[in-house]
């Protein structure tokens, strides 16, 4: 079996209000010196058989089509 | 004289003014009570309002539970005083640990808005002993995570102790685990509830008026106090 | 109409985008002033080429613009025009023809505000006036269907609110392909979750709408959302910048690099290209910097704070400078560069053409700043003054200390090119028209019949709309009467008993038979629905959703539907009140079918004799009225 | 300046929803051999100054009090 991570971030150029809205209370919940926040989200993948190129690309393919949505996000998938 | 009884307004709170209208409709006096303030203004109770504060967005109440006036409510809470969070209100409380358990995104993935149907599993908290105990309610669901959730052993103290204050029949709207749409503290002064009784307040804008009671329930209270 | 509508979207092919909020990260930019393209540069470099045909702009507009201005534009002034002479703005193609509308207009007393507003308002009695409009985000709504869908009803909110009214409630009219075709659950699922997430997260209850499924729609859905708001007579704002020395306050969300791809092209024209990263033509937006802003400029209508507001839709700084300018003293300084921004490379160009949403600019005296500043800041919004009123007559913006910006304003909000396109009856016309029902085999037997009934009632456009309508929060704010299922939403207004009643309706495929009459029979359908609650209908909002205008068929679809319309509406003796017209609805060469979407307001004298459509009484007699 | 990650995974005895119902959408969009799916969330902390103990210290109680919730949540915590 192998298990792969991925994470989903908005891409920068995109508004990230869910890191903002936890950026902006931070001061007043008493964590100074926060400059910012982004917030995605993470998936952690099982997957039958062994870890190799063709598992991969199946998970990125997955990650392409439905765990990202490529235009507003992009996905980093490393395997664990 | 009437009850005074607070309602707390979060930046993204929704049914504050409904809750407002629910506390009149009762024959007791709301007052409004702003998140930054430090000051519970002498309430007699405090109601949490439905809502998405802060957007909901870290995950649901945690952000409005750190508000300077949650603080004085917790402390004011343990001492007795009458608290129902709705909702996002109920969320804020489980956040603050005032209710054990923890309210997650709904099974269904989807937002849901219909008129449910609970029974009233415990008529001796602050806020319901205006029902029977088994008494069959319609109100209002509609929420995006209300899936309560808590560990085996805090379900069974929740049921061995009569905390369950109201559970869904017919449809479980969320997932909620044995079908809770409320539960209250061990002293039953404090409730949480997942449906919004403020909407059934009025036969014209409501699905009901049996959502009344739980505001009736703790006005008669302090009224007898 | 609002002629200067500037909160839709999807009506060019271009898309739309915007984002919003939050922090700003005022940094200086890193610009050295040289490369800026000033109005002093523009004077001694007349003839540097600018890419004004990549903006959208045709030869002889851009002629015009030199025109005006005695010299070429900046590429500031060049985006400001691109963007206040688009279609989407400047309604270019159908202002000829929505004149009607108001020359057609029955006498009303209630009209208190008419067409050209951000949305127009109507008096109902008891000391109450009430605001709505209907809008479409189509094209943003297909690349994106929950952003699209979301940000669609976050910027018609924001035009109720510029009124100076609270949002009291919204529906949304819905158009998607074939419901099995896969493309469809993505669209479908996506649109309603944006509508439902952005609406119940600012409190507003959704109490109707339509959803229909059609073919014609499958690369091109239609998301028109409505929203209403009720305020006092005398609460009325309007989008106008008047008494020299007053303040100009942007306040909301940052100003973000989204929905401009446009002005990548001004940029990297003008400047080095390795700053033009690709730039995102989605919107992405934030319910929860909107519930705020709303609550905030509730508090800061309270204290009569402002002289004049706009909210920033499509064309963003652009279209609330000159539109408040032209509609004021006349003239107006802006300070571009203390203009909040989320991305601190942005260029001059960018800040004005950027649609991030979440964002409005108010006109207000200097003595009421600082208590505006307390306002927003209780309300954690961001608000910063980036100008003034002048009496100059000139809209005036400077960037690092050199102007680059210096026009009448109304060359660009008001004087905007008028085309009229020409039209013909579309060819396939005559021979869609012959093919009547006639030919259809009718029920032979009682099980034919019986066969019909089920596979109507069991096919997609009649089903049960539950899926869709569950999503939504109907109850919130504790005064709607009716809602789903009902064919009208009637709301409570003040402490009662009077309500406002609403309907939308369209119906592609009558309109695409005879646009003329699709259009009155949408406009019925809305008014009969509103009258049955036991309202009186008042006045009447549309969302026009067409194919391309240069295309000759689709401008005959277009015309006839707004003669329709207006006749209708005389007829009736309602007066339309506002809308939005969206163009360049179509896959490839093939437009959708007209569309016409009418929304139409009644006021209720007591919402406690309301009628419901259910039989809920035993015993009752059934009548059936009309012909 | 300072970057540091928070994962915030659901505990395993709570209910993934979300998972779940990406798990179950794989195999409709023809990918075969998922065996689980688990979502959490992934946020992306800059602070001012060094990225010594003290920062550290700072957002570990940031993650500890808001980003996770511990009822339901666990989280990991890296500089980088
Ligand atoms: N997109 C939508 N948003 C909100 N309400 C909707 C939407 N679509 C349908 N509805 C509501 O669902 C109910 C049923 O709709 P529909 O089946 O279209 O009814 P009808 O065919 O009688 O017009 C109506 O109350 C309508 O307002």
């Amino acid at each position: 079996m192998a298990r792969f991570i991925v994470e989903v971030m908005l891409k920068p150029e995109i508004l990230d209000s869910q890191g903002q809205a936890v950026a902006r209370a931070l001061p007043r919940l008493g964590f100074e010196g926060v400059t910012q926040v982004r917030q995605g989200k993470r998936f952690e993948i099982e997957v039958d058989g062994p870890a190799d190129e063709a598992a991969t690309e199946r998970v990125r393919k997955m990650a392409e089509t439905l765990l990202a949505n490529p235009v507003i996000e992009t996905f980093e998938l490393r395997a664990e | 004289m009437s009850a005074r009884v607070g309602v707390i307004t979060f930046p993204g709170s929704l049914d504050d003014r409904d809750a407002a209208r629910a506390v009149r409709l009762a024959d007791a006096e709301p007052v409004s009570l702003w998140h930054a303030e430090g000051d519970l203004l002498g309430v007699d109770a405090v109601i949490l309002p439905g809502g998405f504060s802060y957007g909901d967005y870290l995950r649901a109440g945690a952000i409005a539970r750190f508000a300077p006036l949650m603080e004085k409510l917790v402390a004011a809470a343990r001492d007795g005083l009458p608290v129902l969070g709705i909702c996002n209100g109920f969320q804020v409380l489980c956040e603050s640990h005032l209710l054990p358990g923890a309210l997650t995104r709904n099974t269904g993935l989807h937002f849901v808005c219909r008129a449910q149907r609970l029974r009233i599993e415990n008529a001796e908290t602050a806020w319901t002993t205006d029902y029977e105990e088994g008494q069959e309610v319609v109100i209002p669901v509609k929420n995006m995570d209300g899936c309560y959730v808590a560990d085996p052993e805090t379900l069974d103290e929740l049921e061995s102790s009569g905390r369950i204050v109201a559970r869904y029949l017919d449809v479980n709207p969320n997932g909620s685990l044995n079908d809770i749409a409320g539960i209250c503290n061990e002293a039953g002064n404090v409730v949480g509830l997942m449906p919004h009784p403020e909407h059934a307040v009025e036969a014209l804008t409501g699905t009901s008026t049996e959502g009344l009671g739980f505001f009736t329930s703790v006005v008669k209270k302090l009224v007898a106090a | 109409m609002s002629e200067q509508s500037s909160n839709e979207s999807g009506v060019e092919p271009t898309g739309a985008g915007s984002a919003g909020s939050a922090e700003a990260a005022t940094e200086p930019t890193p610009v050295r002033p040289a490369e800026v393209d000033s109005v002093a540069r523009a004077a001694q470099t007349p003839e540097l080429p600018l890419p004004y045909a990549e903006l959208g702009m045709k030869d002889d507009e851009y002629a015009r613009v030199r025109e005006i201005l005695g010299r070429r534009p900046t590429s500031a002034e060049l985006a400001i025009y691109s963007v206040m002479w688009s279609e989407h703005c400047s309604y270019k193609s159908s202002r000829v023809h929505l004149r009607q509308f108001g020359d057609k207009a029955p006498q009303s007393d209630a009209l208190l505000v008419g067409m050209g507003e951000n949305a127009g308002v109507v008096d109902v009695g008891n000391g109450w006036a009430v605001t709505f409009k209907i809008e479409s985000h189509n094209h943003p709504s297909y690349v994106e269907p929950y952003q699209g869908a979301a940000t669609g009803v976050g910027g018609i909110v924001r035009d109720i609110i510029s009124m100076g009214a609270r949002p009291v409630a919204v529906m949304d009219s819905l158009r998607f392909g074939p419901p099995d075709a896969p493309d469809t659950r993505r669209v479908l699922d996506g649109v309603v979750r944006g509508v439902g997430g952005y609406g119940n997260c600012l409190g507003l209850p959704n109490i109707g709408g339509e959803v229909v499924f059609d073919d014609c729609y499958a690369a091109n859905p239609l998301v028109n959302a409505l929203c209403v708001g009720v305020l006092k007579p005398e609460g009325i704002k309007r989008a106008i910048a008047p008494g020299p020395g007053n303040k100009v306050i942007l306040f909301g969300a940052g100003t973000g690099p989204d929905g401009i791809g446009g002005a990548s092209v001004l940029a990297s024209a003008t400047f080095d290209e390795e700053s033009q990263a690709k730039r995102p033509s989605v919107q992405v937006g934030d319910p929860f910097m909107e519930k705020l802003l709303t609550e905030c400029c509730l508090e800061i209508f309270d204290e009569d704070l402002v002289v004049g507001i706009q909210d920033l839709g499509a064309a963003g700084v652009s279209c609330a400078t000159t539109e408040l300018a032209a509609a004021g003293t006349g003239g107006m300084d802006i300070d571009l560069n203390t203009v909040p921004l989320r991305d601190p490379t942005l260029r001059p160009e960018e800040i004005l053409m950027s649609e991030s949403q979440e964002r409005m600019m108010a006109v207000v005296e200097p003595a009421k700043v600082e208590r505006f500043l307390e306002v927003c800041a209780k309300w954690d919004v961001p608000a910063t003054v980036i100008g003034e009123v002048t009496d100059t007559g000139r809209l005036r913006m400077t960037w690092h200390g050199e102007t680059i910006v210096d026009i009448p304003p109304g060359t660009a909000a008001d004087e905007g090119p008028v085309y009229e396109r020409p039209y013909e009856v579309p060819a396939d016309l005559a021979q869609l028209q012959a093919d009547g029902p006639g030919r259809l085999p009718r029920p032979a037997t009682p099980e034919d019949l019986r066969n019909t009934v089920l596979w109507l009632a069991g096919s997609p456009n009649l089903a049960d709309k539950s899926f869709v309508t569950s999503q939504y929060d109907r109850f919130v704010l504790g005064n709607t009467v009716l809602a789903m299922p009902e064919d009208a939403g009637l709301i409570r207004i003040g402490d009662g008993p009077q309500g406002i009643a609403l309907a939308t309706d369209g119906n592609g495929r009558y309109a695409r038979l005879d646009p003329y009459a699709g259009a009155q029979l949408a406009l019925s359908e809305a008014y009969r629905n509103v009258a049955t609650t036991g309202a009186r209908p008042l006045a009447v909002t549309n969302c026009l959703n067409f194919g391309s205008p240069e295309d000759p068929g689709v401008m005959w679809q277009f015309a006839r539907a707004v003669e329709g319309l207006a006749d209708a509406c005389q007829a009736l003796g309602v007066p339309v009140t506002g809308g939005n017209v969206s163009f360049y609805n179509q896959t490839g060469t093939t437009p959708i079918n007209p569309t016409p979407v009418i929304g139409v307001l009644g006021v209720h004298d007591d919402v406690n004799r309301r009628v419901p459509m259910s039989f809920n009484v035993e015993g009752t007699t059934l009548l059936l009225l009309g012909e």
